[in-house]
């Protein structure tokens, strides 16, 4: 596949970002979710590179993570996954840090980068490196043509949402509610003034952090956002695949129409409830 | 926050504010005595925590190695354990920045008990995270927090050890970062955390100082401190580093002392290096044989696998095994201040029966480590080794590793035979 | 040797020598600083002991009450208890009267565990009488007892207890007489016991006297004890009564304090009274209720029946266990300066609950009984509380007897269950 | 019975000493045990009134104070068995201070003195009261005509020795060896020693500690002995018979062996075999 730009995965209708961790429960089995996940309507792949200490994951995907470990997930076998995709939506790739700062022969991203640019990775979400510590990492993107997308927080100061905005390209995630990801039956009350304060950021925005249904991705549409991440809805139905022996497309199925409630939800035209 | 290449503050958005926050806290109270909240702290870890603590002579093992042995005696802080120097300041501290509640994680248990000893001191509602497995084996100190009125919330997830029980405090902090403030036990995580618990630890060398002029009339030939996390290390190094930054210590304690030798005695487990393909190193030596990486919030020294991994790391001792360092010590490693050494745990078994039956004093297991490597030190004193803890938590885990091993010098236990 | 009509010196004649061998040691070392002793035997518990213990503020507990009160820490003592300060004491004058080897009868194990680590500090060999049902429960302690390189002998016959234990230790006594010093465990025995234990824990008085000139500017109103054999209890009145004699202690602390109440807490058990049929008191209150007798070497109050047989004693804290208590404190009761009250097992355990919940300090159960009586207490304070131990060894009868008599403001252990 | 003097036991020929701990396992086998071992020859009972905590006694008499106190046996019934004994040979109580103490109304000896001379008793050994605290049992028993007989250990100093000698009349109780009571297989080297300080006192030197066989009790009497004290052989044979439940006849049967046996040593005219 080729790489494309991040940005215009927002240009037609409200975007649909999904997650899954890389090698869970196998290279192959990724390959087959991610595909019915486009299918699904996804445009964008957010592919979690599995790292061993993911401080920013809920239960579910550091199971998830662990599953992708133990069956051999490495960052050489992941850039061969992202090779292999047959889908023409860009791939972002969601690691931490230290695995982007060890790969190739010298300390630092520049290794990582080049090498995940050449593989066709479109940008890097990394939920370890705060704006702060980013400066490496962003420049190397920049030279390889990548987007960096950075977290905004329920907490981010408007001061750093400033920092972020000066080196954000692609898209903006919106973590919608305090906390780590998962699966959540309810949008959080704070999702309606994040995306407020990002009214007159010049980049789409993406609400991330507990969406599992299409209804939760039509309210968060519906209070100003561009589009909506989900992984551990997703992550759910391959862990009960995992623990039912069921075969990959059938788990396959399942994320593909989820995908596409979510999908459904997302770009409904619905007023939000509270505004009728 | 850095310390060269090292440090930083590698964490999600979510909890850079706070962190920011802490900053800001860290530097008007802890390095400005903002309220006089050092002088609190000071008068309430002598009061409550029983500092100072003795500077030891340790007579018989000074006989056995031809030079002055001196012990410093974290082992009398309450709680058994350097712990509480950083628990008590880190809880004062979020008690003056407003906060309402603390959240720590724990491995074995020993920061965790600090911290819930110093929340039930200063009446702050306490939340421990501790693996299932964790809870299992260390049934004494889930007690004594329960006692102390803290939650400990089992982590049921992967192999329910400390690795887990961080990732969940990460993610209580991050839910509830408002007004919640995470105790870290050791000089890990983003900045300030590495500089601020190494500060409230650094009383240890400030008085190691003070007493050695009284006591020795000189400073050290050299400081051997065991090092996991390090922050008993960085507490008995950092007046002679230079590095301390807590008000109000006495005169001349905080300048840098550059000919007293730092010795950080690191776990050799049951040899050195690292098995990348089976994610395990059985050592827990980051400072000797790690390699830069970030984990945990901060650029350090680490055990990894060449992908970037982290490692299982492993040590006799509960309380060393942890696949990074704090980065300052990574630092003062890379800069020549501060020598990496390990002992292998057979070592450390056998230097925790020598000092139990030489000097009437059990160490921690994490401190027999430090004592271990006097049988290799081969300058001429005087010596001093920081005792960090006392080692009745470990008396179950020594007496069937002692068997199993039939290390030198165990006792043994025929008295339970009828 | 006599306080009032007790005391004395009630011991089998094969004894008599090496007690007024140990007498007139007592009186040339300890009274009167012979060689030096007295300096020796202060700097020894300063550095290895880690004395002086702290006079801590109790914040929560003196909010609780209304009125101050100060915790008096023994328990950061080296070994978690007071039991050091005589233990170290009587290995050191042992050493000086070139005794070459060191017996002892423990209980709980407690005891044992102090004089095997000053042993081992002061490289005399030691051996430990113990009762095999008490070495099958207190297992840390025989491992403790055995990693200092002590011998613990258990001792088969009867109930296998304290009672035995002491038995037999008289038998080795006797037996090795000459070479050997028997180091009592508390201030009972015959003369120069009582008195020379008494002397050695009054380092407690003597600090708390200095403590509070400094930090309450005036004595305390009363100081609060735990009584079994009284040791603790002496060590932390006889400052005020003016009967400690050791020698070099600080001007104005050893002077009469009259006006300073004295409050001897002893262990109400599940009630007072004696069973004389079933040869058993459901208490450990020999002060309060106790007639006088002859045991263990002195004239003293004990737990008896009307014919003059011992009856076995209870507590929920097994330090307290005792028929009898010292005979200075018989007499100070007499007089009318010692106030003999008492708390039962169950107030003790609420008040283990209450103080590491509130204060962030585990007390041993034998201190619960003194913090217990903070409760009852109706004075304006400032009132000293002598925390003899800490709880550390007390967790696992806590947690089971708490549950099991549902003890108020114990905490739930549902974390166990998955 | 009536009271007899205790030195009286000592001028015919060298005496026999035998202990008992009355109760042990019932009064009533006390009862034949002692008119057996008097049978057996003995010149003197000493009958142990048992003591909760008998710190001067090794195991063998611990357990026979153990099982007298859970047969019952209370200073009460004590006297009651001497009153009832058929012996004519003196009967001296052994027992603990405290009960001597506590016996009766007030504090003090002279209650359980009298009542002691009253029933037949002839003298006291205390092994807990050393000389030093002996004042008032001293008092009380002249009053009532009774002895007190003090143990002279090899520690024993000559001023100590002394001031026993000033308070004893019957015999001297001269402990063989250090310790506490209890069989051994062989004599003392100490024995020799111990008799040879003695050597001017005016008083019967009886040797106790360790005596269990006919030879050893020859040899402390060619050493110099007026008289053997033996109690734990005797106790061991107690015990046996209680452990198989043997008839109280068959035990005392046994008990009257061994006294005429330790009687017969005791008064064997052999020259001690160093001498020969």
């Amino acid at each position: 596949m080729s790489r494309s730009d991040l940005a215009d995965a927002f240009t037609d209708d409200s975007a649909l970002i999904s997650y899954v961790a890389a090698g869970d429960p196998s290279a192959d089995a990724t390959r087959e979710y991610v595909e019915a996940l486009v299918e699904g309507g996804s445009d964008v792949i957010e592919l979690g590179l599995p790292f061993s200490e993911p401080v920013a994951e809920g239960t579910t995907i550091q199971n998830a993570i662990k599953r992708a470990l133990d069956a051999g997930m490495t960052p050489d076998a992941y850039l061969d996954l992202v090779r292999s995709l047959d889908v023409d939506v860009p791939v972002v790739c969601m690691t931490y840090y230290n695995l982007i700062y060890q790969y190739g022969t010298e300390s630092g991203p520049e290794e990582f980068v080049e090498a995940a640019a050449d593989a066709g990775i479109s940008g890097f979400v990394v939920p370890d490196l705060p704006v702060d510590e980013s400066g490496p990492l962003y420049e190397a993107c920049r030279e390889h043509g990548l987007d960096l997308v950075f977290i905004v927080a329920p907490t981010t100061t408007e001061e750093r949402l400033d920092r972020m905005l000066d080196r954000t390209t692609g898209f903006v995630y919106v973590q919608g509610r305090l906390g780590t990801t998962g699966a959540r039956d309810e949008m959080s009350d704070d999702t309606p003034a994040a995306l407020d304060r990002l009214r007159d950021a010049d980049v789409p925005k993406a609400v991330g952090f507990g969406i599992s249904s299409g209804e939760q991705a039509r309210e968060v549409v519906a209070s100003g956002a561009d589009g909506v991440i989900v992984g551990s809805a997703y992550v759910d139905l391959i862990a009960e695949g995992v623990e039912n022996d069921d075969p990959t497309d059938a788990v396959a199925e399942r994320l593909r129409d989820l995908a596409a409630e979510l999908k459904a939800g997302a770009t409904a035209s619905v007023p939000e409830p509270e505004r009728k | 926050g850095k310390f060269g290449d090292y440090g930083g503050q590698y964490v999600p958005e979510v909890l850079m504010p706070a962190v920011e926050e802490l900053v800001d806290a860290y530097e008007r109270y802890v390095l400005d005595n903002e309220d006089g909240f050092v002088d609190d702290f000071r008068s309430r870890i002598r009061e409550f925590g029983g500092r100072p603590t003795p500077l030891s002579h340790a007579d018989n093992l000074s006989e056995r190695y031809g030079f002055d042995v001196y012990l410093k005696r974290e082992d009398l802080l309450h709680g058994g354990a350097h712990k509480l120097n950083n628990a008590l300041g880190q809880v004062l501290l979020a008690k003056y920045m407003g906060k309402e509640r603390i959240v720590a994680e724990t491995g074995a248990g020993q920061h965790g008990t600090a911290t819930a000893m110093a929340c039930a001191y200063l009446d702050m509602p306490c939340e421990i995270y501790m693996g299932r497995t964790d809870v299992n084996r260390q049934r004494p100190n889930v007690f004594r927090m329960r006692l102390h009125d803290a939650e400990v919330n089992p982590v049921d997830v992967g192999s329910g050890t400390l690795k887990e029980a961080i990732n969940e405090t990460m993610r209580d902090w991050a839910t509830n970062v408002e007004d919640t403030h995470y105790v870290i036990g050791s000089v890990v995580g983003p900045h300030p955390f590495p500089a601020m618990v190494r500060d409230f630890q650094s009383v240890i060398s400030e008085e190691v100082r003070e007493q050695s002029r009284e006591r020795l009339g000189e400073l050290p030939e050299a400081v051997i401190a065991c090092a996991g996390g390090g922050s008993n290390t960085m507490g008995a190094f950092s007046a002679f580093v230079g590095s301390a930054a807590l008000a109000g210590a006495p005169e001349g304690t905080q300048d840098a002392a550059p000919d007293v030798d730092l010795l950080a005695v690191e776990a050799g487990g049951s040899s050195l290096g690292v098995d990348a393909d089976e994610g395990y190193a059985p050592n827990s030596a980051s400072l000797s044989t790690g390699t830069e990486g970030v984990l945990h919030g901060a650029r350090t020294k680490l055990l990894q696998t060449g992908d970037g991994q982290i490692v299982e790391s492993h040590s006799v001792s509960a309380g060393l095994d942890y696949a990074g360092v704090g980065p300052e010590l990574a630092h003062l490693v890379d800069e020549g201040r501060v020598e990496p050494v390990n002992v292998d745990d057979d070592a450390a078994l056998e230097a925790f029966h020598r000092l139990s039956r030489e000097e009437g004093i059990i160490p921690a297991l994490e401190s027999s480590h430090a004592v271990a490597y006097l049988e290799q030190y081969d300058g001429d004193g005087p010596v001093v080794v920081n005792l960090s803890g006392r080692g009745d938590k470990d008396l179950d885990t020594v007496v069937e590793e002692s068997t199993a091993r039939d290390i030198d010098g165990a006792p043994t236990m025929e008295v339970f035979e009828e």
